[in-house]
């Protein structure tokens, strides 16, 4: 039989507005089309294009030696990928949800993150491990996780998340060129929102942060679906004569101290606002790199509003365990008022 | 208690191989048993923490290893591959300087020599193993990869998704896994279901080959058919050969606390270098003179070797911080500093 | 699935075939036949035919004929004769179903099945003949001068066919001329085979095929509006048009439909 | 294909594919579908004319027409938009797409007094 050729779903970067999902997958196009080396691989990426879509169209246009699905074995995945790191390969696997994550800590603490420091530089490992992470979208057990702080723990690691299309394409970009191990935390929530910006180089350094909204009265850290957020929060404040400025962290390994320390500077007040749970959570650490380096610019105690210290809870009730826009409002009341 | 299973045959056969190959084999086997003790004594004399010996299993090392295209293949070993280390050329030096507990991947060029990093995790590696051998064949390059493991490794979930992703893959990769018998303590009735690693071949899609592992003719033959047969795109295979650590785990191990000594002795009757060294001298390929000039030239090497890692210099504490990434991190360069600072003397 | 139709005496691929679409056992057959210079795949795959007959429940038998497509391109005209054509025909059906089929052709193909229904009638249940009319479509043309000039009108035809990726003009060339050496001929006509008859009102291939049609007991006509020789293939009305006539049940089925309870 | 912004799906264009043997253009001989009709994937879509041959363009997507770009007759290039067809927003295989609802609040700010 005769198989039609169709040309595959894609973005065009040239366009004005696009959803993450599109950006993500454009990123991967331009990636694949300017270096031979890099590979996509994965569950279900390859004829399916991805349980969320984001690698469609990859697999008929780069052919099916450098976009492929592999078995169901998220470790036998990431050990891949370090076999291909090592003869020469550029891989970019796809983790299909942040849960199944877990099957492979072994692969990306002991083997990812250590392989270039155990063999002193001699095996780079230039893996950019694709996560769709955190919650949002009502998913059942295991396929709404954030795992940023077990990642940024992790030495030899580099952690980052997009908050936007525009900025998702960029931090790829970055993320799959640079020559160490990237975990690449995409946020589900956000992968189907259209948003304005052209898919542009990165113009930041690895590790920068970019302050998405300015204020004078309290700084929100955040990162991936909580930015959005965060900024529906500003507008709140703002119609109480309150000016947030929220900080977009970008890369939570490694943080953006000097990012941060400026916005202390302009507001004195800082609310940390994740997903994850509260305790040992990348709030804290943030609160620690804040109270190092401006605790004379500092107006009252930095405030953490994260999800509790409980399991991702089911659907109707993940509303509860996020954040909302009451709990950060009051944290920022608790800010003003000290 | 479990049931020791013993491979078959009493003398290994001397095959198609031409005597000089016998020798050479001979030679690396006599190298690694040399360089084992000497690793034993540095280990009782404080300059290695620890040691784990290979002895008993140098045939199954020596013979898989010497069947590699060393300019093409690549090995993936786990901590107890010395003898492959020997084998390959590996500057031995670096490799031991891992067990003087100076670098935990040793100090040895990984790429360079093909010999990936010594690596504790057992069954770790061999995904990797996995991996390279898909870029081998994604590149259309010649290069096998064989994925070193024990009967105690063959239990570990990475070791079953390596084999199924080569057997979906084909990718040309060995397994070679050196079934010595026991996993510390744990002895194969109680490791291994069904008793047979080879047999695991079969659920995956591929050839399954058990040989003995004492017998380094045999195993050099077996790997070199899975190598040719992985190399004309035939996909890989899993090779298990039955051998025995005739040692306890490690130099910290007690083995009379979980093993009848007398287990032990049976095994060396079928020590490997004694059991090639009957048959080169059977088959008059190797005379008096021989044994003791080999002897004689694999002892100054194994010397040169013990006194150059005793003697190595423990590495700069600036190498925490220089390898931990190719493009250090602001945070990571700032803790360097305070560590020149407050801990550099 | 595609098959191979060997010589059962030396064993030698003779033509390739595609037996595709519906697979119930009580599935109708219907088999597919190309015109010159193209094959199945062009004249039936991609014209949406075998998708149109899969969702009317039918089984294909779509043939590449010797010198096309998958097929083995013998440079003999000898092989290329309508009555040997229409003979491997006849061993394709045999060889992939049981009983009679229906045909669908086009071209070239209407003028095989149409010998392959005077040859063979009882391999043939209805014939739908595409593209086809009474007039010897090699008149005028020299078929041992195709490729030079003034070769006549089928030389165009020739010149398209034989350009195309995959095509052996020299397999064409002796096809042209073993075809053209057995002019058509309306008499004797297939008996007791109900035949349509579709063309282009654009085609001037299919010039007096309402004649043929007023000549033949039982036959039908359909002009497609606005489509000529090509563009006739893919249309809807010509596909609606075939399935409605092998849609009609047999002159006795009834009686047979009794014999089998 | 192409992606663009649409009320409750997304809107997908799909462009005159090549469809091999070096074509260039192609020849819109007939449409199968009409604008607002709710087509299956596969569902032959339009009928086209090459420079060799006539060909039938099964559907690439489930979905409801929004527009066809030629008309009958009329040429186009390769790449040159065919159709365009509402889609389905697609969640993946588990989850939800969030609404971009506007969130509620109940906490009121009092501003610093500076």
């Amino acid at each position: 039989m005769t198989e039609l050729a169709t040309t595959p779903a894609s973005a065009d970067a040239t366009a004005s507005e696009h959803s993450m999902q599109q950006a993500i997958n454009a990123a991967l196009r331009t990636l694949l089309a300017e270096d031979p080396a890099t590979l996509v691989f994965g569950e279900d990426v390859g004829r399916l294009g991805g349980v969320f879509r984001v690698t469609d169209g990859l697999q008929a246009e780069f052919g099916d030696q450098r976009v492929f699905d592999t078995p169901l074995a998220e470790s036998g995945i990431v050990g891949l990928a370090v076999g291909l790191a090592m003869n020469g390969w550029r891989p970019v696997p796809e983790l299909q949800f942040d849960g199944f994550a877990y099957p492979a800590v072994d692969q990306i603490v002991n083997q990812v993150a250590r392989m270039h420091y155990r063999s002193r530089g001699a095996a780079p490992m230039p893996i950019t491990l694709r996560l769709p992470s955190f919650g949002g979208i009502q998913a059942p057990e295991h396929h709404g996780e954030s795992l940023e702080a077990l990642f940024a723990h992790v030495p030899g690691l580099k952690v980052c998340s997009p908050s936007d299309p525009a900025d998702a394409y960029r931090l790829l970009l970055q993320s799959v060129r640079a020559d160490d191990p990237v975990v690449y935390l995409e946020p589900k929530a956000r992968y189907w929102n259209r948003s304005p910006g052209a898919l542009t180089e990165p113009d930041l350094p690895i590790g920068a942060s970019r302050v998405v909204r300015e204020g004078r009265h309290a700084t929100l850290v955040a990162w991936g679906a909580m930015v959005h957020h965060c900024l529906r929060v500003a507008e709140f404040a703002a119609e109480d004569g309150v000016e947030l400025e929220v900080l977009d962290l970008r890369w939570l390994k490694p943080i953006d101290t000097a990012g941060l320390t400026a916005s202390v500077r302009r507001t004195g007040r800082v609310v940390v606002v994740h997903e994850a749970p509260l305790t040992a959570g990348l709030g804290g650490e943030i609160a620690a790199l804040v109270q190092e380096h401006a605790f004379r610019d500092l107006r009252a105690p930095v405030q953490r509003v994260t999800g509790f210290d409980v399991p991702y809870p089911a659907g109707p009730l993940e509303p509860q365990y996020l954040p909302n826009a009451d709990r950060v409002l009051l944290a920022v009341q608790r800010t003003l008022e000290f | 208690m479990h049931a020791e299973k013993t491979a078959q045959g009493i003398e290994t056969g001397a095959g198609t191989l031409a005597p000089e190959t016998l020798r050479t084999l001979y030679r690396h086997m006599l190298a690694a048993r040399m360089l084992d003790g000497e690793a034993i004594a540095l280990q009782r004399q404080g300059v290695f923490p620890a040691y784990v010996s290979l002895h008993g299993q140098e045939a199954a090392q020596v013979g898989s290893a010497a069947a590699l295209d060393p300019e093409h293949d690549f090995a993936f070993p786990t901590y107890r591959e010395l003898a492959v280390a020997v084998t390959m050329g590996v500057d031995l030096v670096g490799y031991l300087a891992s067990h003087r507990a100076l670098w935990h991947g040793g100090l040895y060029d990984p790429i360079a020599s093909r010999f990936s990093c010594l690596n504790a995790v057992v069954g770790g590696p061999v995904p990797h193993a996995v991996g390279w051998a898909l870029g081998e064949r994604l590149r259309g390059g010649p290069g096998c990869a064989i994925a070193y493991f024990g009967d105690g490794a063959s239990s570990e979930g990475d070791v079953h998704e390596a084999m199924n992703f080569a057997g979906v893959f084909g990718s040309p990769v060995v397994f070679f896994c050196q079934n010595n018998q026991w996993a510390l303590s744990v002895p194969n009735s109680a490791q291994v279901a069904g008793g047979s690693i080879a047999a695991r071949g079969a659920g995956y899609g591929m050839p399954g080959v058990t040989v003995d592992g004492q017998d380094v003719v045999a195993v050099f033959e077996a790997t070199r058919a899975a190598l040719e047969r992985a190399r004309a795109g035939g996909g890989p295979t899993v090779i298990e050969a039955l051998t025995y650590r005739v040692n306890p785990h490690s130099t910290s191990d007690d083995a009379g606390r979980y093993r009848d000594p007398a287990e032990e002795l049976r095994w060396r009757e079928r020590d490997p270098l004694l059991l090639m060294r009957r048959a080169l001298e059977r088959d008059k390929h190797a005379n008096a003179d021989f044994f003791t000039d080999v002897e004689d030239r694999v002892r100054a090497e194994c010397v040169r070797v013990r006194d150059e890692v005793s003697v190595l210099p423990p590495p700069d504490g600036s190498d925490m911080f220089a390898h931990v990434y190719r493009e250090p991190t602001e945070e990571l360069r700032r803790q360097h500093r305070v560590w020149r600072d407050e801990v550099e003397q | 699935m595609d098959r191979t139709l060997l010589d059962p005496a030396t064993g030698a691929p003779l033509l390739r075939y595609t037996v595709g679409g519906a697979t119930a056992p009580s599935a109708p057959t219907v088999l597919l036949v190309h015109g010159f210079g193209s094959d199945f795949a062009a004249n039936w795959v991609r014209t949406g035919w075998t998708t149109a007959l899969e969702g009317t429940g039918r089984r294909f038998v779509g043939v590449d004929l010797p010198g096309h497509g998958r097929s083995p391109k013998p440079h003999v005209p000898s092989h290329y004769s309508p009555g040997s054509l229409g003979d491997l025909l006849a061993r394709v059906l045999a060889e992939s179903g049981d009983g009679p089929a229906d045909v669908v052709a086009y071209s070239m193909g209407s003028r095989l099945a149409w010998q392959l229904a005077v040859d063979h009638p009882a391999s043939v249940r209805r014939i739908v003949l595409g593209g086809f009319g009474p007039e010897d479509a090699f008149a005028g043309t020299d078929p041992d001068r195709l490729g030079g000039e003034d070769a006549g009108p089928f030389a165009a035809v020739f010149a398209a066919a034989a350009a195309l990726p995959g095509a052996d003009p020299t397999a064409l060339a002796a096809c042209a001329k073993g075809q053209a050496r057995e002019p058509y001929r309306p008499v004797p006509a297939p008996a007791d085979v109900p035949v349509l008859l579709v063309a282009g009102e654009l085609d001037p291939i299919a010039a007096g095929a309402e004649g043929l049609a007023a000549d033949l007991a039982g036959a039908e006509l359909l002009r497609v509006p606005r489509r000529d020789h090509r563009t006739a293939v893919s249309a809807q009305s010509f596909k609606r048009a075939a399935v409605a006539f092998l849609d009609r049940p047999d002159r006795g089925a009834g009686t047979a439909a009794d014999y089998t309870g | 294909m192409s992606e663009t912004a649409g009320p409750g799906g997304a809107e997908r264009t799909f462009a005159l594919p090549d469809l091999g043997e070096g074509l260039v253009e192609a020849t819109v001989l007939e449409w199968l579908v009409r604008a607002g009709e709710h087509i299956e994937r596969n569902q032959p879509l339009v009928e086209l004319e090459t420079s060799k041959s006539a060909v039938e363009i099964p559907s690439p997507h489930s979905g409801t027409v929004a527009r066809l770009h030629a008309a009958e007759g009329e040429v186009l290039a390769v790449g040159a938009a065919l159709v365009t067809f509402e889609v389905e927003a697609s969640a993946g295989i588990v989850g939800t797409v969030p609404t971009e609802e506007r969130p509620t609040r109940r906490v009121r700010l009092r501003p610093p007094s500076e």
